[in-house]
């Protein structure tokens, strides 16, 4: 067990820590729609221009490559500077997409499109959710019929962040008829431009509109844009489980250290106030969320299922940490400022990406052994 | 029975009114349609600014019991804060001997918005056309008229109801804080806190009996129930504790203070929490502005900012222990 | 809605007061065995001379039949004048085993039976829990098999207070065979000294014996003993639930706003210090518990299940209240003073009489209305 | 890689030997039979006591990460703390210069108690049979002759292990507190207690998957399922940062006081919640003294009591933001 930075290692912090002094825009970026849009692809355009995009990505296909050691560091450099979050627009691009296409797709697939997200030019969304299927991906209901070289999709997504900007879509899929559970399902690439095609934004209750509801009315997609085999797509759907450890979720996780030292400063507490012990707490846990960060890359998971400890324990110090800031606020935690915004943003945490409830489902369950439920 | 927490006939049929009333001017969709805005005429009709007034007051004679039951039916249909700043600038009218601004306010006539001050001036919500605002603070309730006041609008939380924020006038003596008001105004933000809190629990459980996930109606697990029966303890104890506050108030009990302190410290906690799990038993549909868990919180919140201070650590306890150490 | 006492009321209560400022003895009683039987039944002795016995029984069976006012008024001055817990070795005659007599036994059981209950010359334990149903009494075993005018009882059960001295045991057991769930026992009064009845205390974590197994081969008791009608004893058991809002369970809710301000007193809080916000936090709570014993009280309840959420408030405030106590004392709480000992016992509160999460699904199921769960 | 928390061979061996030693000597069912009072030799033949001594001080030349991964298979062994003192008291002794002490205490013929200041003098854990004890406190750790000292026993939480409580010689100047300790004990103390909550989800666990009620095994329903989770949470935050806080003292990492500190906060509180819900889920046997789930709650709160203080806020937070306000 070490933690030792070789000169390498001191020498990349340093240009890292440098290159974002200078480079990191100075205002808060726009939370919607197309200027949401234009600000993250400029500031992956200038990420990927000195160097700084897909970091985790093999250089084989463009990326950085970088160790996990370096990744940790580039991150934590990352969010001292403040630099924007890395849960835009570009998120499922370049820690999902990207990665589903290089671990599975055709040689077509990737020149297409691999360069593309790097760079900045196509936006992705997810589109796997379903109005019945919250958090139980395997009762998929939209449908793709096999059609001479084309599927003709029809059915509804819903909880598809940024679909209203996107280019493309990964779209997962039930195509064989009659199949069940997580059986006959498809991973393909949609293009949102395709006809057909409705995307309607859902408001959030922060007031912002990144997640959207999909409607597709006899979507005809050429099968070439299935990644891996048709019917395979729960196997490629989990293909970026293993790449999962490192995407830029390490920034939202380091993040936290750094937000609740800007509550420390807000507060100003007096030693010994509730007020102090609580946001001491805070810290401790920021501090223990950032070794766990630490432990999620730098040792083999003992199941495959440890990302729901990470996801339960992000997601309630997350909400945890923007609630002790509107406590601090006070009254003027009503103005919509930017603690209020993101306190607001903070209640997604326990249900988006499977609820805290299912997160600890499978902590009991798949890491615990815990009986499975009876099921009625 | 010398005792009785039963609701007297009386009580009952107030009530029952005042929930027809509510459902027909201020159900909860009216934020999801347009008709968020809903005036505050059909509430000073209803008597709602005037319901524990004595007669010759243009009052209909109740107490602030029946009133402290009235605001926890008021907080459950999301009323705005005038509701709460209503009844409270008509007693100040009246004290101040103003009976023509009383009894216009009273009629809704005269609008009056609710606000909390803080350390950039005094935070007015739903400002717009009130004449005047009544404001909560550390030192006491006090009423300011707002004409010839420059409103800066700020957005408020999550693009919720208007907020705008204005330098008032400081206060004058003890005479224009009304400290007298301040048991009451907790007992009225403490009830409609309750009710907020019950609307939520009330969401939560409807849509926890309809909602299926992995096959099941979500309801049925033992985490959602567990959830529900969270809320439900919440809002047992601060109806408890609201009723025996609202009674203490009333009859000018000795520990009418501790009472009161005791309910506002739990009323904004259990609000919020409430609100909370409902959003978080609906899922991501509750995290969207499109169903109405998002609105309980946000009117927590709002609600919260109005409780005003009280140091409950400091009041006699009215079990203080008599017998040995 | 009104509390308002009048001159009986005022004089009760002072009367209530004085004579408990003189009679309540000084001493900590002994926490288990012989001693804490005779302290018991010595204090009840005295209780009752002078007319403070079988305060919510009917007059016409020996009691006070007071009203629930004059209950809230004697039970706030016995815990002011800090009295010794209801929760003794007469608990159980006093408010389960006499009430179910009272309601369901015959003449002959009544008159010798709740005389020597009032004057403190017999006692009670429960025989309801059984090693495989904690919380489960529909899944009973322990079987009476009838033999001319006698059952023959031979089982076991469990977690039954102070069975190692008591005198009579209210049992519930199986008598028709091959019965299930809720239909097929009875509610027999057991003589612990009948031959075959071997009692094994179980020491609890708080180093005190009051709990025991108990043991009955082939017990012979007499049919004469059975109270209502044999296989009637689920219904019997059910009698007292209406009696349940008006035992001395009273003093127990009380008590907490006695408690904690001990603890208010024990920690001398800096106002504003993380401590003083959480004991202000707790007397609220105990403030909100005294309001809701009133509401029972005085108010009908709006479902037969409303004393989950009694229960389930109670439990979880006392834990809370001793879990401060022990944090304020610090490393002094490592000896087993009243308070660490106290602290021990409040374990139990979550999990006796039905678990902390059993008392959350009947809040849900049966005052919400949430739909049951699947059985597997 | 530079960067790497993987357990070494070395790391691996030395834990399977200690696991395999503890098991031996340490099974938590001797609490049940009546060997609670276990000798610490079979500690001391392991070499626990000196584990990250150099080799010229008689130790095994490993390094203090190896020593709190040792002490986190001592809690979960829930060794009295002896096993805490002796360590610290070996290196107290070389400090000072008296090596045939530091010998002594290291092989075991000199047996070591710790104990802790209190407004009413030290309370010393187990003290039967020491000869020295080693004494935490807000100023620092030290450690005291106990020869001639007098002991008042005192009846401990839940007659557990015994106590006592003992007058002792106010300490000199700082080189007596050896304040350069008190991070050492922090960390293994910390240890100690996520042994305790890792050994109460273990025992949690196990039981949920065989206990049957409602002919169901208990750990099927989700209430269970969720405490279980809880306890995992607790102990995967609290081992990471063990390993982090550890490895940042052994390299003398400008952190190490931030890490250490934040270590301390959580471990008690993990500890004692772990340990509660491990009651908890065992229901009515659990809350008995004849199933082991009260030792955790006992032994996690003895070891809460041996933290020393430490003020998290204070220190500089390593990740403290570089760039724009």
């Amino acid at each position: 067990m070490r933690l030792e930075p070789d000169t390498g290692d001191v020498a990349f912090r340093l240009r890292a820590r440098e290159w974002l002094a200078e480079n990191v825009p100075r205002e808060r970026p726009p939370h919607e729609g197309r200027p949401s849009r234009d600000h993250a692809t400029a500031w992956l355009a200038r990420c990927h221009k000195a160097g700084w995009s897909g970091l985790a990505w093999p250089e084989a296909h463009g990326g950085q490559g970088l160790s996990p050691e370096r990744l940790l560091i580039w991150y934590e450099e990352y969010v001292r500077a403040r630099a924007p979050s890395a849960l835009d627009c570009t998120f499922v691009a370049l820690n999902h997409a990207g990665p589903t296409l290089i671990a599975c797709g055709t040689e077509a697939q990737k020149s297409f499109h691999l360069p593309r997200i790097l760079e900045g030019r196509s936006i992705w969304c997810q589109g796997f959710s379903e109005p019945g299927a919250g958090s139980d991906l395997a009762s998929l209901r939209t449908f793709g019929r096999i059609e001479g070289d084309h599927l003709v999709v029809n059915g509804q997504k819903i909880w598809s962040s940024y679909a209203d900007i996107a280019d493309y879509q990964e779209l997962l899929i039930r195509t064989e008829p009659g199949s069940r559970r997580h059986k006959g399902l498809s991973w393909v690439i949609c293009d949102m431009n395709l006809p057909g095609i409705t995307v309607r934004p859902i408001r959030n209750m922060a007031g912002v509109s990144h997640f959207a509801e999909v409607f597709y009315d006899n979507v005809r997609i050429p099968l070439s844009c299935v990644v891996g085999a048709v019917n395979d797509g729960w196997s490629v759907a989990m293909t970026t489980l293993a790449f999962e450890r490192r995407t830029a979720a390490i920034a939202l996780q380091l993040e936290l250290s750094v937000k609740i030292e800007d509550v420390i400063a807000l507060a100003g507490a007096v030693k010994g106030s509730a007020t102090a012990e609580r946001l001491a707490d805070l810290r401790a846990e920021a501090a223990a969320l950032r070794a766990m960060t630490y432990r999620t890359l730098l040792r083999p998971p003992a199941t495959p299922f440890d990302g729901s400890l990470m996801r339960l324990v992000f997601a309630e110090l997350a909400q945890r940490i923007h609630q002790a800031a509107i406590d601090i606020l006070g009254p003027d935690a009503l103005v919509n400022g930017p603690w209020t915004h993101d306190y607001l943003e903070s209640y997604s945490e326990t249900i988006a990406g499977g609820t805290a409830e299912i997160q600890r489902n499978i902590i009991a369950e798949r890491i615990l052994g815990l009986p499975r439920e009876a099921t009625g | 029975m010398t005792f009785d927490l039963t609701l007297s006939e009386d009580q009952r049929q107030i009530l029952d009114a005042a929930h027809a009333m509510l459902e027909t001017n201020y159900p909860v969709e009216r934020f999801r349609d347009g008709r968020a805005a809903a005036p505050g005429t059909a509430l000073a009709e209803f008597g709602a600014f005037t319901l524990a007034l004595p007669e010759e007051d243009g009052g209909a004679g109740f107490t602030i019991v029946e009133e402290a039951l009235l605001h926890e039916a008021i907080g459950r249909h999301l009323a705005g804060p005038f509701s709460l700043a209503s009844p409270l600038a008509v007693r100040m009218a009246l004290m101040a001997g103003e009976t023509g601004l009383a009894a216009s306010i009273a009629a809704g006539r005269t609008a009056v918005c609710a606000g909390v001050d803080t350390a950039h001036g005094a935070l007015l919500l739903e400002p717009k056309g009130a004449a005047h605002a009544v404001i909560v603070s550390d030192e006491g309730i006090r009423m300011t008229a707002l004409d010839g006041i420059e409103l800066v609008t700020e957005t408020p939380m999550g693009h919720g109801q208007p907020l705008g924020r204005a330098r008032l006038p400081s206060p004058g003596g003890t005479d224009e804080r009304f400290p007298v008001l301040v048991p009451l105004a907790s007992l009225l933000v403490s009830a409609q806190l309750l009710g907020v809190a019950r609307g939520a629990l009330e969401l939560a459980v409807s849509y926890a009996g309809v909602r299926e996930q992995f096959g099941r109606r979500i309801g049925s697990f033992q985490a959602i129930k567990h959830h529900c029966a969270n809320m439900a303890t919440g809002i047992e104890m601060l109806s408890a504790q609201r009723d025996m506050a609202a009674i203490a108030l009333r009859d000018r009990r000795p520990d009418a203070a501790f009472q009161i302190a005791a309910l506002a410290r739990l009323a904004p906690r259990i609000a919020v929490l409430n609100a909370r799990l409902c959003i978080q038993i609906h899922g991501g549909i509750g995290f969207s502005a499109e169903a109405d868990a998002h609105l309980y919180l946000k009117h927590a919140h709002v609600l919260a900012a109005l409780v005003p201070a009280s140091d409950l650590l400091s009041l006699p306890a009215p079990l203080a222990p008599t017998g040995k150490e």
